[in-house]
């Protein structure tokens, strides 16, 4: 057991963080901190351009195979790449979605053609991608999906409603679970899809948030059409597809996000030494259990690197992390809004009409309802990790 | 000995809840945030004529010389509708502070609705509530009121509470300190009730939603965990009410505990309408975190609330002080 | 709304107030503190003696309509009875089962010829009684109950098994749910049976705890008699007056807890002032919360008080002060141990083998489950007051 | 970089737990809890065939020379079978005292299982453990190891932790502070790394009565609130074993953090264990509670592991000492 680097590993370190000092610089300078969950609609077209410039330099898609145009680098490098660029404080990735979710799923279940139509796209950062799977009452219950499509000579024609989907006002495509078996149940006769969104048959409206802005969208599919051949994976075994997506979601980034995390807990702390509520047993012991979990969230995330070269199933294990982080991330909304105190009730104009903690504060509350909610996470662990029975379902 | 409202105090919270049921409070909640006063500025007239505005306010000024009480009563109901409005300060704070001063006048005012007034505690904050739409505006500067100018809006956390910076003008009247720690801890006091009111709309919100909503093919409020959930809130909002009662029997009997009561039900009230809050988000979903859903009116609110009239940690700390100053009764 | 009381519950107070503090005197003044859960073992006769001092004095069964021995009091007057005795530190009754779950159960809902039967030796604390409810493997699950009981001419004939019961190994009676008609589901069939301990077929044996204590017994039924006439309600019909008597559990003694709960808090604060826990902002913040709780909870019952005349449903209510104290006083062993720190690892030899913390620890975290775990109340808050629907049963 | 267990470390665990899983642990505990000590003194030398006593001690003297890692393996292992004794004192800290000084026979006698001991540690109490069966008893005050006088056994509230008051005899040696600290700092992660197992057990045990046991016609473990309670141990259990680990860590690689990162696994490793226990007790109801179930044997153990090697109020304080003192770290 040991928590230091091997020397190669230093040196893919000392590339990232010299190539991030050297080009977040110049027009790019001032996208430093922008971005991120909350604030997707800060300085967007800027932070497009500096995702192309990373991927002329080779900085998207690492964990993806050479052949495919990424780096084939392991985990902990990309650990590394993460842990820099929050370092750095570099804008949040606009292409992630692509290049997290869908690049992973079109190489482990696309075919040739997808692979070569869609691949280039997001490791160059030139498709922008969102994920249709969220309904209205759906929820957390991907399985009761209602849109659907059938298939008509050379295309698939789509009807239904897709919500909570982020970024879809601004996505050149998205992939979408929809029914392709009329009577089918659940998980059954779904199919997974690849859609223009720039057609006369998809509609997406914003929704408004409580912290003012509207990153998440619905997507209203009215006749919209793909190609017949944009089905990923079998037609009817969508299910399948859309849970090895869903598997991907879990992936190295949280160990950049929680430097991210570090830097809003230092912030609150500065605070809290500012404005004197540090004095406040209460909120100063808060803050040091704060303290407390991020560490132990590094050392998890950093545990769990280590044990998935095993192979050993990481559903469980990823639904601990974002219970945790979920919860985390929450109390230290709250417990900034305390720091901050009677001031914090004070806003600006909007969109930017939060400060830092107001939104953190609204917006952290989110983390516990989206990417599956604390009662899903806490249904997984006591069923898929402690082997409790299910619950009886109807 | 009868530690519950009277016949006549839970006769009053139903019509004013029968009062505010048909107002489309939601309604009134959005135009106020956007600047558009008129159908607050009407339901503040249907309130007063209920007496809300001159509870405190004495008889020869058209008030009704209510108790803290009463207080409670209207003010829990104010919060359960979300009805926007500088109330606390109006209603609350400056009748207990101008009783018996010259200022006969302006109480008579408040008591015919005329008067929409707002005030800055400067130990308290930086900015007035509604200043843009008051009729007057204070400045309660330890035992000095002044008269108050007001700066441009601010929003805020909660849109409907819209925040300007006051500064201290002419002064109106000096006051004794007994006068304004009372007057202070009544607005306090109105605010705990506020929070109280609005924590029961939005455990009904979170109850509503969770017999009606369906996923994996039961309701969600078939679910242990959200059942549970809810049921610690009816609990926590159970115990915060007699806080809150106990408080304005302290403020009513002029009570040497009356601060520390008062502080205690500010802290338990702000806990309870804060889970409140936060369970009613996780158990709506994404949805409940949308503008468009009335919800957010109700979460945002207690989110202000919360920090409003003393912090958590201040009023924690005068529990705490007031409680370890006596060893034998921590 | 008010909370000063009456002249005429003033001069009650003060009668009771007076009377005890002469009374408890003499061979009594060691009594003092004595009893109580986790403790019923302390100077059981001399307790005995005690009650019946009570009765002698008209003190017993205050609440029961003069006619049957009991004075009619109100429930004010009830309460402030209460407070007294909890005020003068008086030593737990043993009485207490007998007074107030059989004996508003039998005027309810017995014969005339058991209410003269019984009444007077409750009364007079002549007869002690436990009760037969819980059994191996039914828990809080009452309706599964599975103890026999068959007529056989002039006698009901029981066989089975009883767990968790108070004072079995000192009473003379106890009230049974049995099932007596064989192939009976749940809460049909059952029986409410009046069964004399001192016979052939019943044998106790007491329940060990990490208290190093065994006020819970065992009671095994085999053969065990009782006449035929003594069975309280219509037979099958033991349900409803086994759940009324569950209803009578919820007493106005709550109040007289509380100033037990207060002592015990006070000695817990002593004890921090003393060894300097109180510096500890934690355990000084945990102090300050329990003493708000404790004043909570009496606020809830002057409450419910206030409400019980009109008649309302009390259940819920009852749940909920029960959800509360529980947890509260749990919390309050918890941090006992806490302020007690190292030295409260030492103890003496049993049965007195805990000091006042050790015990108030382990007998309080047991608090959640007696009497209705957590878990029920808050399934009882959650159907009863909110209206959520109940769980799907299989 | 390898945040994991080495294989021989994961096989040195097997070993451990095949070896105490055959042992009848209970047993062992119930008899050693009555003085009888028998077959507690055999487990003793069982484990220390497999190397357990003599992990810190030198190579020279029959150990193993092994890390602070490998003793957190061999502690979780003993915790999760609540194996009694003073392995502790033994195994942790007289060994890290006394490596480097003179008592070369001594350390002989502890990694040959010859030697038990047990130690007072001044400023962590007044009793030391077992002292009525240990072969030698010391006191450590300040810097200064001596021997110890033991008084008569008192029980405890882990009736298997027999503890005695103990009076410094003769000086045995004068120490750096360095290594009475590093010494003090490894008996406390020892005690962490028993609590965590301790914890494990009491999980394994709640889970597997939650699964077989049925109440109102199901299976206990299918009620949510039941299952989300036991989830919630399961992610406190994970998150305190990387806090012990990297205490570990620290305490080889001789950082500066080490007493922090210790206090921090302390407080977390208790934590984690005692909400296992409190929610066993839960799970299990009423039979939880008696003395002839064995359940019992792990949740009072987790008391006194808790606040044994100091409290959680010191270790809370260490970690908020260490941590506000830089305030840019909080």
């Amino acid at each position: 057991m040991d928590l230091t680097h091997s020397a190669e590993d230093e040196a893919v370190r000392n590339e990232i963080r010299t190539w991030l000092e050297e080009n977040l610089s110049g027009d790019f300078a001032g996208l430093r901190g922008r971005g991120g969950p909350g604030r997707e609609h800060e300085a967007f077209d800027e932070r497009v351009a500096w995702d192309r410039h990373l991927a002329a330099a080779g900085w998207t898609c690492l964990g993806w195979p050479e052949g495919h145009g990424g780096r084939g680098l392991g985990l902990i490098q990309k650990v590394i790449f993460h842990e820099e660029y929050a370092k750095a404080n570099a804008p949040a990735r606009v292409g992630h979605i692509g290049e997290e979710l869908l690049g992973p799923t079109l190489i482990a279940y696309g075919t040739e053609e997808q692979k070569q139509r869609f691949l280039p796209g997001i490791r160059n950062v030139t498709e922008l991608w969102c994920q249709g799977y969220s309904e209205p009452g759906a929820g957390s219950d991907l399985a009761s999906v209602s849109t659907r499509a059938r298939l008509e000579g050379d295309s698939w024609i789509l009807d239904g409603q897709k919500v909570w989907t982020s970024l879809a006002h601004v996505a050149d495509w998205c992939f979408v679970v929809a029914r392709t078996e009329p009577d089918s149940k659940r998980h059954a006769g779904l199919s997974y899809l690849l859609v223009p969104m720039d057609q006369p048959g998809v509609e997406v409206r914003p929704i408004d948030q409580l912290t003012g802005t509207s990153e998440f969208n619905e997507i209203f599919f009215d006749g919209a059409r793909t190609d017949a051949s944009l089905v990923v994976g079998e037609p009817g075994e969508g299910w399948k597809v859309a849970m090895a997506t869903l598997g991907f979601e879990r992936g190295v980034s949280t160990i950049g996000q929680q430097v991210g995390f570090r830097r809003e807990l230092d912030g609150v702390v500065a605070m809290a030494h500012e404005n004197g509520a540090i004095e406040d047993p209460v909120i100063r012991d808060g803050l040091v259990r704060a303290r407390m979990g991020l560490e132990v969230m590094r050392l998890n995330a950093l545990r769990t690197l280590a044990g998935s070269s095993t192979g050993a199933d990481e559903g469980p294990a990823a639904s601990i992390a974002k219970l945790v982080w979920a919860t985390w991330h929450r109390s230290l909304g709250e417990l900034a809004m305390e720091v901050a105190g009677a001031p914090s009730l004070v806003a600006d104009a909007p969109p930017y009409d939060l400060d830092p903690w107001q939104r953190l504060f609204l917006f952290a509350r989110a983390d516990t309802i989206y990417g599956g909610s604390n009662e899903i996470q806490r249904n997984i662990i006591s069923e898929r990790v402690l082997g409790l029975p299910r619950e009886p379902r109807p | 000995m009868r530690f519950a409202l009277t016949e006549e105090q839970r006769g009053f919270a139903e019509v004013l809840d029968d009062l505010l049921a048909a107002s489309n409070t939601p309604q009134v909640v959005r135009s106020w945030a956007h600047g558009d006063h008129d159908a607050g500025l009407k339901l503040w007239q249907r309130l007063t004529e209920l007496g809300v505005s001159g509870l405190l306010a004495p008889e020869e000024q058209g008030g009704l010389d209510a108790d803290a009480v009463d207080l409670t009563v209207a003010f829990e109901a104010l919060g359960r509708h979300a009805v926007p409005g500088p109330w606390v300060e109006s209603a609350a704070l400056l009748p207990a502070l101008l009783r018996g001063t010259d200022q006969d006048e302006f109480l008579a005012g408040i008591a015919s609705g005329g008067n929409l007034a707002t005030a800055l505690v400067t130990d308290m904050g930086s900015h007035a509530l509604d200043a843009d739409v008051a009729t007057h505006r204070f400045v309660l500067h330890g035992t000095t009121l002044y008269g108050g100018v007001a700066g441009a809006v601010h929003r805020s956390v909660d849109p409907a509470r819209r925040l300007c910076p006051v500064e201290a003008g002419a002064e109106v009247v000096d006051l004794a300190e007994a006068t304004t720690v009372r007057a202070v801890d009544t607005a306090v006091l109105a605010c705990s009730a506020q929070l109280l009111g609005a924590g029961e709309h939005l455990l009904r919100a979170a109850v509503d939603h969770a017999r009606s909503r369906k996923q994996f093919g039961r309701a969600i409020g078939e679910y242990q965990a959200l059942k549970h959930a809810l049921a610690d809130i009816r609990v926590a909002l159970d115990f915060a009410r007699p806080l809150v009662h106990v408080a304005a029997l302290a403020l009513r009997e002029g009570s040497s505990d009356a601060r520390r009561d008062v502080s205690a039900a500010k802290v338990a009230a702000g806990d309870a309408a804060y889970t409140a809050a936060r369970t009613a988000l996780q158990v709506h979903g994404a949805i409940g975190y949308t503008e468009e859903y009335d919800l957010g009116l109700w979460i945002t609110k207690v989110r202000a609330l919360v920090t409003a009239w003393g912090t958590p940690a201040l009023h924690r700390a005068r529990v705490h002080e007031a409680i370890t100053r006596r060893p034998v009764e921590v």
